[in-house]
């Protein structure tokens, strides 16, 4: 076991995975001798020289589809979106393409691939740096989607995602990249892609969230706990497929659920969370199923006052937390 | 008339007949097509009438071994080279169980087949270029000696995927070849109103590869340049774009009307034209295509579009459940 | 008053709008002398000439991009995406900058623009061009999102969506088109975008749904009526913004919701729907809120059968109410 | 050193000392970003240094009271020169109130003021390109005289958005001028991985109109060729596609360290040529820049950059809940 960084964590699952299977590249902007502008691919074009470390052409539609192509026959290519408010020039081959063609050949073709996208924000990235982008794809079907928000789970989730052999969206949050350090095995590894984890056992309320926002959560059930409240906290770690078992089998254990998301709250992902509650545990619920969000604007605006008004904290969640555990 | 001597490309009697009969039998399941439609027994036609010279010179060109092609909708000519049968086709149309394409899902012209090399298509156009670039990327990455083929109407080559892959395969000089299949309309497009320049190939100078217009009607002119274009792929030299000058010589699809907007007369003189009948009397001049060779080949496509409409037609749908599967990997 | 089919509705509120404002003008792909490849925009060439009926280069980014450029700078376009299904290449352009530019400029630039595009299966056209694409949209702040049901409410909410003088999807259902006739008031009307509308008043179950499945659901509620169980039904006609007053209303009327789209069911518009109710409605509920929805497949399949079993039709949902009243 | 005789461009002795005003003032406001910004006062900055000359030339030869500018992030030069002033583009790197560009919203960078004629732009590259044809179609349906300027930068125009829009544009002959900044560079990426051509004004026969590649340095030339296509566009001879080749002289923003991928001496190099060296060299020669004008000019830009810095720290802030505010209109 060593300790590192969440970026650290990327940088050596594809470091390691690139090792054990030469079918696999990287393929996006400034991924080269520049190793990212966060330098998540640091060290990769030393040692896997040019041909599979490829600094594209600032081209994210010609990445994604070129990515699948290469994947179609036979490559297993890791796509980097420099951010994810870039990935929406590449929407149409994602959604069009990589989650179709499995699906339009009964499975004689298939996309093997990556893509990974820092998120998120809290960097002073205004509105076209700080974005959460999971709810424009979670409802679309054959892609997965994957947030972790520790080391260990960046680790073998990537890893999981390379070797997947369907598409999948790999989404990293930015502000997690050099704040959360964590364990992770010197072993080779893998963790289910579409398993959540119940970072924190608790009987009052549960929390289900993901990314950034687990630890918030985590804060604000320390301080709670103080209080004499007690939280379970899901980390779902996949946003699709998600791990209805454990969103249900949560929702039951305290029968009061607060869904948590950085993203906007109307048409988000725990508006689908929600609806499974709903659908399927609605008599074990004692309060209403609530939804902590984003403001529903359409990005995060660059003055810092206004950055910070919109972004969750610790704070809040505990505050929502804390009105349902009273309800 | 084509204005080459198939015997200066390289070209014998058999593989030029062999041209004229791939032309021939996409010619004669179109038309059956139709028939089924108006007959409502399928409801949905997309046609390579015109295009036929374009499609089959080009792959003839081509070595279905080992290179991929990423055609479009109306590529029927090219998915015949490539191996494609008519049971295949037919099946296709139906929609039922041997549709190597999309096994019913996708509407006809929706092409694809692992075993044939085929990538599969969908229906917003152009996304196939950079597929096939990536297909090429990989074969440079592997050291194979293979060419990856993409064709698409000139319409569809105004959609920022046409840019983004010539650019993309430009920089790492990529054995793709890109085509585009130049028929004077989408839908009802003229060229008019859809470029800026009618000539797409003069594109490739913006990304520094060869551009040529050829002459679409011309089987053997689309195969002299795609066989260029193939060697230079195949040396490492890069893409090359061709356009190929042809006419749509029907509607758009089954679905469009074109008296809206083109005169029959302009139809009319497309259809003296016909790459088709010129290459046929082409064939009839040159001594190569006899009346009895070409009974034989008339009575035996007649006999291949017949059987596979029959079978077609005979078998059954799939299961409908059949719909839920397939959507991830399963294990 | 008149009978018009839904297409007429269509062709009339353009065709009135045009002539009232000198500023709208049409662009897209064939809507020319063909009048669009469904003849929305049949006569309007004719009509208002090709500087104000333009034929569009075959490039979605562009129609959408070039409206917002004479948007901003004072017209009012209204650009035709020719099936729904082809709205992803112009993704980028509508979620980055259409729906962003009144909020990034504090209104000193605003986009009023239409996007019209036919959507919805049924009518044999596969995977791509059988699309609901609403749920990949709804999320985005800034947008106004219209799907109607009717003819009346067609034109009163395209003529709304052209006055606004923000960004609208309006998506018109391809097999409403000819199947859907219906009154339609002579006079100059138009009807408030995100009002829904209730289009049957009952007691047992209520139904909240839009764009064909209105119409397959008051089919469903006549045969439901003589087994003696009365059925609420919503028309949203607006998906974004949400009439959450009218579906919390309906919500608590009859205690038993279902939520009925086309649309696959995972991260769907329907899971907003429930949400809203979980989160405001929760004790007024005698059963869990249900979700009728499309399979979660990638696609229409275009095989007869597969189609068939993939649709929705008025025996599903009206088994889905009466499981629903008899639980 | 320019080779052009601003006399002979029809430009006097105040003009051109102005175009090097607004080259200057440009420059100074950019390193004062990076003092703020190392001194933890704004957390970014993205340059305009080495592009000012070709940024103040193009803009000059528009017509800043009826044509429309859509600039990209480091077009400073273009800004100003439109009007906007010191104290605007400090409110903007403070995200304070009075940044026109998007009222604190944006990161600095994102330029745009209805006042200003200048079109708000965001951070995906390139999506400009398409407003701008679409307010030059709004001018020719209207019958305007007004031209529409759009820029980016090379590595951007391989996003499929430029060549959507230049092929549109082409078709209806829009008063449109599409401008390049090609600096070498894409954040890290050179020319070579960058651009099959590196010569993106080669792109413009595709699309049927012309393109010229200009010395970017030589802030007259910029001028010159950037008049000519207002004039095109004037005369309704459509769009114009001018690639000026230029040097990005500093990191790409603040976020950014060259020295991983660019040599000390290549950036030395270019800073011989510095746009602004150069042509207060060629002023002088001219007599133009006297000593005493050049003082003055100095002192009044240092003393606006000042003021304008202390005004924008000192600003308050926007209310934090201001955040929710114009989503949709507000009635
Ligand atoms: C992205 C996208 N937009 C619109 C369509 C609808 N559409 C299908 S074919 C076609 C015209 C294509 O014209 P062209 O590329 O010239 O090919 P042709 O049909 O003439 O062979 C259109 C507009 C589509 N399939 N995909
Ligand atoms: C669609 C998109 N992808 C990626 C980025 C991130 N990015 C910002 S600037 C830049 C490089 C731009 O290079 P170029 O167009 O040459 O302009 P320059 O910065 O050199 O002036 C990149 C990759 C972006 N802003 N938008
Ligand atoms: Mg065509
Ligand atoms: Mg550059």
């Amino acid at each position: 076991m060593a300790i590192k960084s969440y970026i650290e964590a990327v940088t050596d699952a594809l470091r390691e995975e690139m090792e054990r299977d030469e079918s696999i590249f990287i393929l996006g902007e400034d991924v080269g001798v520049r190793g990212g502008v966060f330098r998540a691919t640091a060290g990769l074009i030393e040692k896997f020289g040019e041909e599979r470390v490829i600094d594209s052409p600032l081209s994210e539609s010609a990445i994604v589809g070129v990515s699948i192509g290469a994947a179609m026959v036979g490559m297993r290519p890791v796509a980097e979106m420099q951010f994810a408010d870039f990935i929406f020039p590449a929407y149409n081959q994602i959604v069009s393409e990589a989650a179709r063609i499995r699906y339009r050949t009964k499975s004689d073709w298939t996309v093997p691939m990556t893509i990974r996208a820092p998120y998120g924000g809290g960097i002073h990235g205004g509105l076209y740096h700080s974005q959460s982008v999971e709810a424009l794809f979670h409802h679309v079907p054959g892609i997965k989607i994957v947030m972790p928000s520790t080391p260990y789970d960046v680790k073998g989730l990537l890893k999981a995602a390379i070797r997947d052999n369907d598409p999948v969206l790999f989404f990293e949050h930015k502000r997690c990249y050099r704040l959360i350090k964590g364990e992770v095995p010197d072993e080779d590894y893998t963790i289910e892609i579409g398993k959540g984890d119940v970072k924190r056992e608790g009987t009052d309320v549960t929390v289900i969230t993901y990314g950034l926002m687990v630890h918030y959560t985590l804060e604000a059930a320390e301080v709670l706990e103080k209080e004499g409240i007690s939280t379970h906290v899901i980390d779902l770690r996949s946003i699709k497929p998600l791990d209805k078992e454990l969103i249900i089998e949560g929702a039951k254990k305290t029968g009061k659920v607060l869904i948590v998301h950085e993203d906007g709250k109307f048409g988000g992902v725990g508006g689908e969370i929600s609806a499974i509650i709903a659908e399927e545990a609605l008599f074990d619920l004692d309060a209403p199923i609530q939804r902590l969000a984003g403001p529903d604007v359409p990005g995060m605006p660059y003055s810092p006052p206004q950055e910070k008004f919109y972004m969750l904290n610790p704070t809040k969640i505990a505050d929502a937390i804390r009105k349902l555990a009273e309800f | 008339m084509s204005k080459h001597d198939y015997k200066e490309l390289g070209l014998t009697e058999e593989q030029v007949l062999n041209m004229y009969y791939f032309m021939l039998l996409a010619r004669k399941l179109d038309e059956r097509f139709w028939l089924l439609n108006r007959a409502g027994k399928i409801p949905f036609v997309i046609s390579c009438q015109g295009q036929e010279a374009a499609q089959v010179g080009a792959t003839f060109a081509l070595d279905k071994t080992i290179d991929y092609i990423a055609p479009y909708y109306r590529d029927l000519g090219c998915v015949l080279v490539f191996g494609q049968t008519p049971t295949d086709i037919m099946m296709s149309a139906f929609a039922k169980p041997g549709d190597p394409n999309s096994h019913g899902r996708q509407m006809p012209g929706h092409f694809g087949g692992r075993k044939y090399r085929i990538l599969s298509g969908s229906s917003p156009v152009t996304t196939q270029f950079p597929h096939a670039v990536g297909a090429a990327l990989a074969a440079k990455m592997r050291g194979e000696k293979s060419v990856a083929y993409t064709s698409t109407g000139e319409g569809s080559s105004n959609q920022g995927d046409f840019h983004e892959a010539a650019n993309f395969a430009a920089v790492h000089k990529l054995p793709v070849i890109f085509y585009v299949e130049n028929n004077g309309y989408a839908i009802s497009v003229p060229l008019d109103k859809q470029l800026g320049n009618h000539n797409t190939a003069d594109r490739a100078v913006g990304y520094g590869f060869p551009g040529h217009s050829i002459d679409g009607n011309d089987v053997l002119e689309c195969y002299k340049y795609t066989k260029e274009a193939a060697e230079r792929a195949r040396n490492g030299e890069g893409p090359t774009l061709i356009e190929a000058r042809t006419y749509r010589l029907v509607p758009h699809s089954s679905d469009d009307d074109d008296r809206a907007y083109r005169s029959r007369e302009e139809v009319e003189a497309a259809k003296q034209k016909d790459p088709i009948l010129t290459f046929a009397q082409y064939l009839r001049d040159k001594g190569v295509l006899t009346p009895e060779k070409e009974q034989e080949m008339n009575d035996s496509i007649a006999k291949a579009v017949n059987e596979a409409t029959d079978e077609a037609e005979k078998a059954p749908f799939f299961d409908p459940e059949d719909a839920l599967t397939h959507v991830y990997e399963e294990r």
